[in-house]
């Protein structure tokens, strides 16, 4: 009953790790989860978020087992 | 094709590779091929910048890459398309990416190639961190609009 | 550099061997590279093509061209250009034509590409006769407008 | 005391050659020279013209000596 996350680029480096477990709540979102893990640390406004590698909006709601990844906007090319 | 390439990008060497291997897709209906190459430079928003990391979201690279070649694809009448970025670390004067469309008129190559190029740099995961000449190292802010950006 | 070719284009051999010679314009600063290839399709107006005859007009063709390169490098900030075109006998999957720009942003380089392309399309003295497969020949009418043309 | 004409592509088969010399007449036009070498043929309504390689209007007035060209549209790339 968790939810994988993972950090990338700066924002990896501003939590200071690359992932972390959340345990998984019916009906919760993409918002609860990073308020869940990151109760201190305010959102950037920038932040991009994924669930299973497609792009979500932070009020999405997660299903158990979802990989839920969160970075700063792209730059490649 | 899209692919992720981790050491050096030869963009002239894969696309004659993948020409051969397409031969049938190919032959006597291409009119037109635009192709993009982008490349490291050795100065950005005014330092000189000696290397550079790419940083990717295995997974989600290839998904959306994938994506915007079918975006691409439902939008213009195209023969082929080949899409190659680099990861990892990297050089001034290294390959960033390479996008090539193949299509009967050039209007539809020209079109197709720079959305390609848009759509990659703003909804593919990769992340640039730079480094300086002073052995700092920066992440970069975020892309640019290749629509309206000024020389 | 503008060039006119009376044999195979090779269009990667040329771009390598010329971005040797350009190291000093290029190297470091490249951060973009635009390409189009134009090649020999084996069908035109519902018609079968089995070969075609490219006239030009020596000189005024050379000349022509220099003023679209001109044109191009007078309205956006370029590192360099490279202009090919085939002449004489051709036949299907023959590259005809080939433009490089190589410029520091990415909008940059496509703009300016595409620009010669239509330049060289409606401006420089180059010809197309066709030969289709029961022999007979026909001239080219005129070219298209890449710019608003369907794919 | 000449204008070197020379006609290109389908311009050329129309014509049956591909060059002629116009006796120079001072303040001759472009349409001039057409109408005293080909006083049967009408212009074709899409011709170009180039003086000394560089495009003209028919209305151009020719030196003695110019290399004076008649060519359809062009259909290169």
């Amino acid at each position: 009953m968790s939810i994988k996350v993972r950090y990338f680029a700066s924002l990896k480096e501003l939590i200071g790790q690359a992932g972390d477990d959340c345990e998984f709540v019916s009906g919760m979102t993409v918002l609860d989860v990073w308020q869940a893990l990151l109760p201190e640390k305010a959102m950037p406004t920038n932040v991009l978020a994924a669930i299973n590698m497609e792009y979500v909006s932070l009020d999405s709601i997660l299903k158990d087992e979802d990989e839920l990844a969160f970075f700063p906007p792209v730059t490649g090319g | 094709m899209i692919k992720i390439c981790t050491s050096e990008l030869e963009p002239y060497k894969e696309i004659e590779a993948y020409q051969i291997q397409q031969k049938k897709v190919l032959l006597g209906k291409q009119g037109a091929a635009n192709i993009f190459i982008g490349t490291m430079r050795d100065f950005n928003e005014g330092e000189e910048v000696k290397g550079m990391t790419l940083e990717h979201y295995p997974g989600m690279t290839e998904k959306q890459l994938e994506h915007v070649v079918a975006e691409t694809e439902a939008q213009w009448s195209l023969l082929d398309t080949l899409v190659i970025h680099r990861v990892g670390d990297v050089f001034p004067d290294d390959v960033l990416v390479l996008v090539v469309v193949w299509s009967v008129h050039r209007g539809t190559a020209f079109d197709a190639c720079r959305f390609i190029m848009e759509a990659l740099k703003s909804k593919v995961p990769f992340w640039k961190k730079e480094i300086l000449s002073d052995g700092s190292r920066r992440w970069v802010d975020k892309n640019t609009d290749g629509y309206v950006e000024l020389s």
